[in-house]
């Protein structure tokens, strides 16, 4: 069978590529494409490991077909530093030693990313539930909610 | 005890910034020119003979590089000692990596195949044919105990005939009859916990290449990359001097990522295709085929005097080992008395096998469920006898120079003072609200010590490198950096520490058992002090003085006094001269470390219920914890509220759900339900320091302690809410609402059987 | 070897060509039921048909007489919207239980109807609503009453070459309020151990002048109780009320053990859910009123 | 010279005596008498670690003992797993 040749936007970067029919957006970006900074934990949506936002949407790669990104864009944690300037949730999550093992960070400070996009100021129970889908297995989770709201609080303007 | 400057302290990890950014390579992310891909074929049964299997089919097919069942990893008999802990059984560690004329639990791994692709892979992986006589599966302690049991291993031979128990330990002290006379309260209930799963978010995952020159490389997410060297060699025969494992960033482990599953499938396949080959388990498989934490049954017995001294305790328990031998009973039996001076007591334990998957470790194996049941009971006897339950521990609470019930006296521990810390947190006195109810457990887990190997590498700029083998899962890179930033007095950031190959440091034991700050920094210690006195003798050297006669102060050698107004030398200046002064300086030393520095943590849970849902959640939690020393206290407090988070999972949600035949029903992070954000609130620690006299810093392990109260403290906080003594975990919805309806009977007290379980 | 085909139709009527061409064709909406299942082994699709490049699939239009859901609007689109949160919040709040953040951003209404889980958030809230499924096939549209659309698990009334394209609710009447309520064990990211869905029109004086009561994952499709709604219909939604809409519920209530709940669990569960979330809906009407 | 106690489980090799009183200068020579003493501990030995004065080493057999030594035998318990018990009673 033939394979897809897809067009899109990565990153903020034209790319193209070739996938199966069937090939996931985790597994193109991770094999095609050479990103392997999105984590695969499940391939069922339930771990948050291989999130990736799509036309600025938070999204399940693993659930996502790569034929779909097709003219779309697609921001994965290798995007979400600023060139060298590291995106203020990932400054927290280091400040905050809110990683353990690191598997889980890329999805969850992409997560927090698309949260902080839209909500500037969310409570700790909104930041919890936004974040109900990212599953870390070290931490408890107390840090990483620390961290998030800390990142919050850091990117708005002074009051 | 000392002041530190570095120690303490919470700067940055240096591999933060990879793991922030995606850049940090985990067991997956690594490729190989020519990589091909191998997948599993398990099996269907729980419990069959394996009557034939044709790869033909398989073989045959598009893409199709190489096929391997059990013939190809020859039955071996080998027990390898691994680094003074113990022997692993390298027949069952082989026999579970590909299985040998049984199957012995659903998932087992019969076939596995390399192909172009992983599609390619997964499809030959379906078209071998095994042919399969099913046997009645064994899916119980109580089953497998049963006179009529079938039996899993005809070679497992006890007495009479072939058994289920495999082994069978005992501890005891005093007098019990007499112990039990004393009482004046005594408590005796069945307690049951099923198997869980360490639930790290990484599967397992690895590259493998067997050279033409019988040299092979091994790239793989593992807790012991020298055990995973080991184990290979003796499970495929192979010379482990030509075998060097890398091993990457490792995605979480707790334990499960100790043995061994899909590396020498790997390699086997490598070597049959001649082509590297990359492995990775799905979730599923994960679940199904690696190694939980055991199922068990616990009925204890305690006996209390009026005024809460407790005088005697009577435990027997049983550990499901899965499909081999080799459960974690012994620790077990070990842990469960271990916070309590009781004089009179006698615990026994057996390791039995069931077709399930074989147990590994998880985070201080074999006390949680134990304790579960001693911290259950502690706290029915202080209701009973209307005792506060902190008083009541505090009464009885070992301290040092008191015998563990192992038997050996214990050294300077932190129970009293963590339970003092409990009572005065504000948590303990806050008020609760309605249908909220607060518990209280105490959890005690040993720590290893084991081999470790360091060496601390100077550069002229003054800048050092330290040299371990242990896999950083938890922030012990920047834990090993401030040792060496303490002993020579450099800035965190000047240090840079290495996780090296099999190859590039000595021996050292798995990331496990809470011993890499303690045992592995007592190497890297010994290192950077290594590195210290080779400084004061080229300071002497630039002196000209005697190099006895040479302190190391604050990070500077320092001359003897009246030595001719000559000032201390940096570390920065002498580096700027080692290449005058006679070369590069590499300090290196290595540990054998005794078992020491026990921990014990005491955790406060508040749970709220809903008495019509049977539903719970908790609302407020603390964790106090011993630590000896906190090395980096955000990632000493970050043990303790991940370790209380799977304690909580545990107490609550987790568990292995098996239908009749034995097949697993919810192998997937949907179904096995570990606590997501949204479940748990903030979790406060507090970190106690007596520190460990063995340790120069006072260092004892922390990682594994807090799993052990979660279960009690949960299950304490559910009887508080609802009156209601739950003797089974987890405590989720449909058993705890079940309990609620029989709150007025009889049979409140009574085991409950397993909401879900097949039995 | 692999043989799907992947296709985007960018129209209705493409949609239905190709799904009637190719019998194993699958229509891909969210994708968070279809690819877990594909993944699984569970179904080999010839063809993923990707509807959500077809306008009138992702878009929620709003007139007079009430919404048209696009089938493959997806989740955290109608969470976001402001009418559709005002007219149907316990809808909303149901489609907003469908997963994750991540699966909101893909799971679709269409899709949770489709995939006909017994357990799915959404078509209790559906069906209290009154929705109608629009479909459309080669002989042209037509319109099934939600609680009609599924027949089973994993069964639903579409025959070849059919698309569930829209689906229409209508605008709820004066001093009305809907709600939806489910227990899972955790606080996400659970499938429904039990579902209750309860629609409620209060009259001025406080009496209920008309109700729908919709329970989900004790049956194998979602039952809509009549008898729960007659308990709560002339009452002024009192505790007896209540108690005799949940006992209605409870009874209606037909449900297996399984991995995530036990039969007497799943029926006692059903009137708690009925009780509390019809006293929700009660509290809407009377925040509007 | 040591104080060498015996977990109950091992006792049914040694008639009962859980605690005796060894001249050893070292762990290694404290098992080998052990082990004469009392032939049914010779396969058990080696599956226990040692606590001396309160200490648990896995492989310390050249340890120096002091006639003060209050040796335990214990089980082995590692970071995590405890091996080779077959059939073993400890």
């Amino acid at each position: 069978m033939a394979k897809v040749h897809v067009r899109t936007t990565i990153n903020g970067e034209e790319k193209e590529f070739l996938c199966e029919p069937a090939d996931s957006l985790l597994g193109a970006l991770r094999d095609a494409v050479g990103l392997t900074g999105t984590k695969e934990g499940c391939t069922t949506g339930d771990c948050g490991a291989c999130s990736v936002l799509m036309d600025g949407r938070l999204v399940p790669s693993c659930l996502v077909l790569a034929a779909e990104v097709q003219g779309r864009t697609v921001t994965t944690i290798e995007g979400i530093a600023n060139g060298h300037a590291l995106h203020p949730v990932q400054q927290k999550f280091l400040e905050h030693g809110a990683l353990q093992c690191g598997i889980c960070t890329p999805g969850f400070i992409v997560a927090a990313k698309a949260l902080l996009d839209t909500r500037p100021n969310p409570t700790e129970v909104e930041t919890r539930y936004w974040l109900a889908g990212n599953l870390c297995r070290c931490t408890g989770y107390d840090k990483i909610i620390r961290a998030v709201l800390d990142a919050a609080a850091a990117l708005r303007p002074e009051a | 005890m000392k002041d530190f400057k570095y120690v303490g302290t919470r700067p940055i990890r240096h591999d933060g910034l990879d793991k922030v950014t995606g850049r940090a390579n985990y067991g997956a992310d690594f490729a190989l020119p020519g990589m091909l891909y191998g997948a599993v074929l398990r099996s269907p049964h729980a419990h069959a003979r394996i009557v034939s299997i044709d790869t033909k089919a398989a073989e045959a097919m598009p893409g199709v590089k190489a096929v391997i069942t059990g013939d190809d990893i020859p039955e071996n008999f080998a027990k390898v000692a691994i680094g003074g802990e113990g022997t692993f059984d390298m027949h069952d560690m082989g026999d579970n990596a590909l299985a040998h004329g049984k199957a012995l639990y659903n998932g087992h791994a019969v076939a596995a195949v390399a192909a172009v692709s992983l599609e390619a892979a997964q499809e030959a992986a379906v078209r071998i044919e095994v042919v399969y006589e099913p046997l009645e599966p064994v899916l119980s302690i109580d089953r497998a105990l049963a006179a009529d049991a079938p039996i899993l291993h005809e070679n497992l031979v006890e007495g009479q005939g072939p058994t289920n128990v495999a082994a069978r330990m005992e501890l005891k002290r005093g007098d019990l009859d007499a112990g039990f006379a004393e009482a004046d309260v005594v408590i005796e209930r069945e307690f049951r916990t099923p198997m869980a799963h360490q639930g790290y978010i990484e599967p397992h995952a690895c590259v493998a290449r067997y050279g033409e020159d019988g040299r092979v490389l091994v790239w793989c997410t593992t807790q012991g990359p020298f055990l995973v060297r080991d184990a290979c060699a003796a499970i495929l025969g192979l010379d482990g001097s030509k075998i060097k494992v890398i091993s990457s960033e490792i995605g979480g482990g707790f334990g499960g990522k100790i043995p061994v599953y899909l590396e020498p499938l790997a390699i086997a396949l490598s070597r049959k295709a001649n082509r590297p080959v990359k492995m990775v388990m799905t979730r599923d498989e994960v679940f199904r085929a690696t190694g939980p934490t055991s199922g068990t049954k616990v009925v204890m017995k305690l006996g209390a005097k009026r005024d809460g001294t407790l005088v005697a305790a009577h435990a027997s328990m049983w550990y499901e080992a899965g499909a081999y031998r080799g459960s974690p009973f012994g620790a077990g039996a070990m842990c469960c008395l271990a916070a309590y001076k009781i004089p009179n007591f006698f615990i026994e334990a057996y390791d039995v096998v069931v077709n399930k998957p074989k147990v590994a470790a998880y985070r201080a194996p074999g006390s949680p469920a134990s304790t579960f049941a001693t911290e259950s009971l502690v706290d029915e006897i202080a209701r009973t006898l209307g005792l506060d339950p902190i008083d009541l521990r505090l009464k009885n609470a070992v301290a040092e120079g008191d015998n563990a019930p192992y038997g050996p006296a214990y050294g300077p521990i932190g129970l009293k003072q963590v339970l003092e810390a409990a009572r005065n947190h504000p948590h303990w006195t806050a008020p609760l609200a309605p249908n909220q109810g607060r518990g209280i457990a105490c959890g005690f887990w040993f720590n290893a010590g084991l081999s470790s190997s360091a060496t601390v590498t100077l550069d002229g700029d003054g800048s050092a490198a330290v040299v371990t083998g242990n896999p950083d899962i938890g922030g012990t890179r920047v834990a090993q950096a401030l040792m060496v930033a303490e002993e020579l007095g450099i800035p965190v950031d000047r240090v840079r520490p290495i996780v090296a190959d099999t190859d590039s440091v000595g021996f050292t034991d798995v990331t496990g058992g809470s011993r890499v700050c303690y045992a592995t920094g007592m190497a890297v210690i010994a290192a950077a002090r290594d590195v210290c006195d080779q400084l004061r003798a080229r300071a002497a050297k630039i002196w000209d003085i005697d190099p006895a006669s040479v302190e190391w102060e604050d990070g500077r050698a320092v001359p003897p006094d009246g030595a001719d107004g000559r000032g201390p030398l940096t570390v920065a200046e002498l580096a700027a001269k080692i290449g005058h002064t006679g070369g590069p300086i590499v300090g290196r030393a290595s540990v054998n470390a005794p078992m020491a520095g026990p921990g014990f943590g005491a955790h406060i849970c508040d749970l709220e219920v809903d008495v019509e849902t049977g539903r719970s959640i908790v609302v407020r939690y603390t964790a106090i914890q011993d630590a000896g020393k906190a090395v980096h206290p955000d990632f000493v407090e970050g043990q303790m509220q991940g370790g209380a988070s799977q304690g909580i999972g545990m107490a609550l949600n987790e568990e292995y759900i098996y239908n009749a035949s034995g097949v697993m029903e919810n192998a997937g992070f949907l179904d096995y339900r570990m606590p997501v954000a949204s479940d748990l609130p903030m979790i406060d620690t507090v970190i106690v320091e007596v520190p460990n006299p063995l340790h120069p810093y006072g260092v004892r392990g922390v990682g594994e302690t807090p799993i052990v109260p979660p279960l009690a403290a949960v299950a304490n906080a559910m009887r508080d809410a609802t009156g209601i003594r739950f003797t089974e975990l987890p405590l989720s919805p449909p058993r705890v609402l079940e309990g609620l309806s029989a709150r007025t009977t009889e049979d409140r007290d009574a085991w409950r059987p397993s909401t879900y379980q097949a039995v | 070897m692999q043989t799907t085909r992947y296709e985007a139709p960018e129209s209705v009527a493409a949609a239905v060509r190709l799904v009637d061409a190719d019998p194993g064709a699958k229509v891909l909406a969210g994708g968070t039921d279809l690819l877990i299942q594909f993944r699984a082994g569970l179904h080999r699709p010839t063809a993923f048909v990707d509807v959500k490049r077809i306008p009138e699939l992702v878009d929620i239009a709003v007139d007079r007489d009430g919404v048209r859901l696009g089938a493959a609007t997806a989740a955290a689109v109608i969470c976001e919207h402001a009418e559709m949160r005002r007219l149907f919040p316990g809808l909303v709040e149901a489609v907003q239980l469908i997963g994750s953040t991540q699966i909101q951003g893909r799971s679709t209404v269409g899709g949770n109807l489709c995939n006909a889980s017994p357990a799915a958030d959404t078509t209790c809230a559906l069906i209290v609503n009154r929705a109608q499924c629009i479909i459309a096939g080669p002989r042209g549209e037509r319109t099934v009453a939600v609680e009609q659309f599924c027949t089973g698990p994993g069964k639903t009334v579409l025959q070849r070459g059919e698309l569930l394209v829209s689906i229409r609710i209508p605008r709820p009447s004066p001093g009305t309020a809907d709600a939806y309520l489910r227990l899972i064990p955790r606080s996400e990211m659970d499938i429904a151990v039990v579902g209750a869905a309860v629609s409620l029109t209060l009259g001025p004086d406080g009496v209920c002048t008309a109700a729908r009561v919709a329970i989900a994952a004790v049956a194998p499709t979602a039952l809509l109780v009549p008898e729960a709604a007659d308990a709560l219909i002339g009452s002024r939604l009192d505790e007896a009320a209540l108690r005799g809409a949940a006992n209605a519920a409870s009874a209606a209530a037909r449900p297996i053990d399984d991995k995530r709940g036990t039969i007497a669990y799943r029926r006692q569960v059903a009137g708690v859910l009925t009780k509390r979330a019809a006293a929700i809906a009660a509290e809407r009407v009377k925040g509007r009123i | 010279m040591a104080t060498v106690h015996l977990p109950s489980g091992l006792t049914q090799h040694t008639g009962g005596v859980d605690e005796i009183i060894i001249d050893a200068p070292r762990v290694r020579e404290l098992m080998l008498a052990l082990a004469e003493r009392f032939p049914g501990l010779a396969g058990q030995l080696d599956r226990m670690a040692v606590a001396i004065d309160g200490d648990i080493y896995h492989d310390a057999p050249y340890h120096k003992l002091t006639p003060t030594s209050e040796v335990y035998l214990v089980p082995r318990v590692g970071g995590g797993e405890s091996f080779d018990q077959r059939l073993s009673h400890i």
